[in-house]
């Protein structure tokens, strides 16, 4: 079974050199830490492309934020714009892929991470403008809720943030890839067997 | 013609009425019209309508209209880490139209662009396309989304000349160009006013055809989520 | 009967404190002359706001063109911009005033000055956008063509630029208003009779 | 990931195929991409629809291409002083699809901002209309333009880091930033490719992301209209 931070290097594998790549909250964000010598470009959907690392205690400068409202720093390349060419770039198709977390995956590739009706709202931020625009969207999450339950579904029970949008979910205990007809396990983490990762998966595996 | 003013208030003067529709600029407490905010809390002014990504913290930015209750309904696309915006939300004191973050900085540029409708991938087969008009494009299905023509236009730059030309800085850029193209009036609050001509005319964020009234003043600017590393 | 350089004069009156202008090619870039100590921004639509003169001999820059393709300059207040972004304020109306020549405009206000047909086309460049999104359009141009028939008619012939768009037109023979039912006489030129005025023009006056 | 090629020819390798649809920038002569319409025509590439404003002068810029008989269709807003042009379109040899100047810098926006339509009142009641969707918005009529979604994009900056930040000067700027952006690919020429980290980011008018490949040249920066006045 993977943790938090092997989930996030399994993540990066799939980042190809050259790619332009928008990483959502939490998991996602670790992300960065294993992208080793590969020359990936991330965009904070706020506006800037080349988002370099948190600041030293000190170089906090409130004019510099990531998506998630977090402080962070420059980088050689880095470049300034507004939020409608921010997102301009990101419904054009120019972000070649969007790491992001979920509430819930279904097997036709339909995603909700965005609201629990009556009880948490959130609000979708970027993520809808993600999913649907960016070359390849790559879920990385739990495989199960705190309750134990699947969270990749036959089917959403919560507000989708895209439907259909999902290519490939990569979990605490595998990687499976949204094809005709359900999802197919692409590989099994480290000690977890396929048949445990098919008893804890709601959603049919082809 | 003068744009600048001495005070939010002053450049405020005449500009409000109950139940209109303001477009503000910032990304959480990023770039926002702090002054600005303040005048309007000062002003009474109600049942506003504000178009604007977040609505600040509890107590701070946006916020501060929430807890006088003078924000009818918000068209935004997160209320994550406000309390009291979600609470407003979900008793039915607030109205909230979710706009997807990229839905909501493309219909502000079509209002300042004339642009009354276009055609976004953005949401469709979600509640944000339930009532709004699809079309086919080469085989992919789209929804049509509507340009924003604020009443109002409330926006922080870093610095302005004296005839409305702005730079930002880093991302406090964000929601601040579209918010200010898209409305009939355009109220701009800044760190500096620099004598015309000391710009460079190519570093030009936003030009002053798009600025009514400019104000200086002295900002919080107070970070939502200080992260640091170690050295 | 007014000169160019008058017609020009009397298209500034029309120019108010504080306006962002675009000025046509011909008789209308004369109107940046008389504008006084007016405050005028005039807009260069290939993406420059604050246009100043042209250059002294041996001070022409090839990056610093006008709509027209003129070597300009530029002035203390002055912004540059994309195409996009230039239209985006012509289109959405913060450009207060058009001043354009015409080949001929309608008693309705229909404008026709980019093409005759089978014969000269000269395209429509920003014109089309311009008649559609600015604040006031202000035709400046010769009362009749060079075989002296009138170019204020009926109905346009040629192809339109833009329909209902015009607002006043200045011509060497005097200022007439598009208003409902026809055009009305504002002033005439000095030296012209209204009842000149009115035999040098095919359109109803009313 | 290396951006930079060392000649024109180099840099639209594999980029080449009869019947495609580039984009060009440049506004007359200013900010015209010169060297890479030079390799287009060394190219011998036909049958191509070219996006762009104008279409050079008679022998210098776009107008290369026509004499070579290389351009099937042009989607422009002007013709006006380059008679090869109207002589080739008025004779029937080419296909003209008039855009309105606005229109034409926003169908590409659009594209490159995956838009495939918008509403504008440009050209409503003229033959620009004919045959596009009309629809009201308050009471007034619009009409829909389509995003333009180019095979290539060919476009001239005046700086460019090696991660293809790109910075224009002054009116030299134009249609380039949206003709690069609606490109699949986009090839830029520039007169000086700087060290990354050289360029202020708050200043860089088209980040890298829409920039595929990059050379450096000299160009001849030829003047259409030289206009001056005595002192």
């Amino acid at each position: 079974m993977w943790d938090r931070n092997q989930m996030a290097a399994r993540a990066a594998e799939e980042l190809e050199d050259g790619w332009y790549v928008n990483l959502g909250i939490g998991i996602p964000t670790l992300v960065a830490n294993y992208v080793g010598d590969k020359d990936i470009t991330l965009q904070s959907e706020n506006g800037m492309l080349g988002m370099g690392p948190f600041p030293l205690e000190g170089d906090e400068d409130p004019d510099l934020i990531n998506a998630g409202k977090q402080t962070i720093t420059e980088l050689p390349r880095t470049a300034y714009f507004d939020s409608a060419q921010s997102f301009g770039m990101i419904r054009g198709g120019k972000i070649a892929a969007a790491i992001l977390g979920a509430m819930e995956v279904a097997e036709n590739g339909d995603l909700a991470n965005w609201m629990i009706p009556g009880k948490l709202v959130k609000g979708m931020g970027g993520a809808m403008d993600l999913v649907a625009g960016v070359g390849r969207v790559i879920v990385v999450m739990d495989h199960t809720n705190k309750h134990g339950d699947s969270k990749l579904l036959k089917e959403c029970t919560l507000p989708l943030t895209g439907k259909n949008v999902v290519d490939r979910i990569i979990t605490n205990l595998g990687v499976l890839d949204v094809v005709e007809g359900g999802l197919k396990i692409v590989e099994t983490a480290e000690g977890v067997t396929e048949h445990e990762l098919r008893a804890a998966t709601e959603a049919t595996i082809v | 013609m003068k744009k600048i003013y001495d005070s939010a208030e002053t450049a405020l003067e005449g500009l409000l009425e109950d139940g209109m529709l303001i477009a503000a600029g910032g990304f959480g407490l990023c770039g926002i019209p702090e002054l600005l905010i303040d005048a309007l809390v000062e002003s009474g002014v109600k049942d506003i309508t504000i178009a604007s990504n977040n609505c600040g913290v509890d107590g701070f930015g946006l916020g501060k209209l929430l807890d006088t209750k003078q924000i009818k309904k918000m068209m935004s696309s997160y209320v994550g880490e406000n309390a009291e915006f979600m609470r407003q939300y979900l008793s039915g004191e607030l109205e909230l139209e979710f706009n997807p973050q990229g839905t909501l900085a493309e219909r502000m540029r079509a209002g300042g662009c004339g642009i009354p409708g276009f055609y976004t991938k953005t949401g469709v087969g979600t509640v944000i396309a339930e009532g709004k008009d699809h079309k086919d494009f080469n085989g992919e299905t789209y929804i049509m989304e509507e340009g924003i023509f604020a009443d109002l236009s409330i926006v922080k730059a870093w610095k302005a000349d004296e005839t409305g030309n702005l730079i930002f800085r880093k991302t406090a850029r964000n929601f601040n160009p579209p918010a200010a193209m898209c409305g009939k009036v355009c109220v701009v609050e800044v760190e500096e006013i620099v004598p015309t001509g000391s710009l460079d005319p190519d570093h030009i964020h936003l030009p002053g055809i798009y600025v009514h009234r400019i104000i200086q003043g002295e900002h919080e600017k107070r970070i939502e989520q200080r992260t640091v590393r170690t050295a």
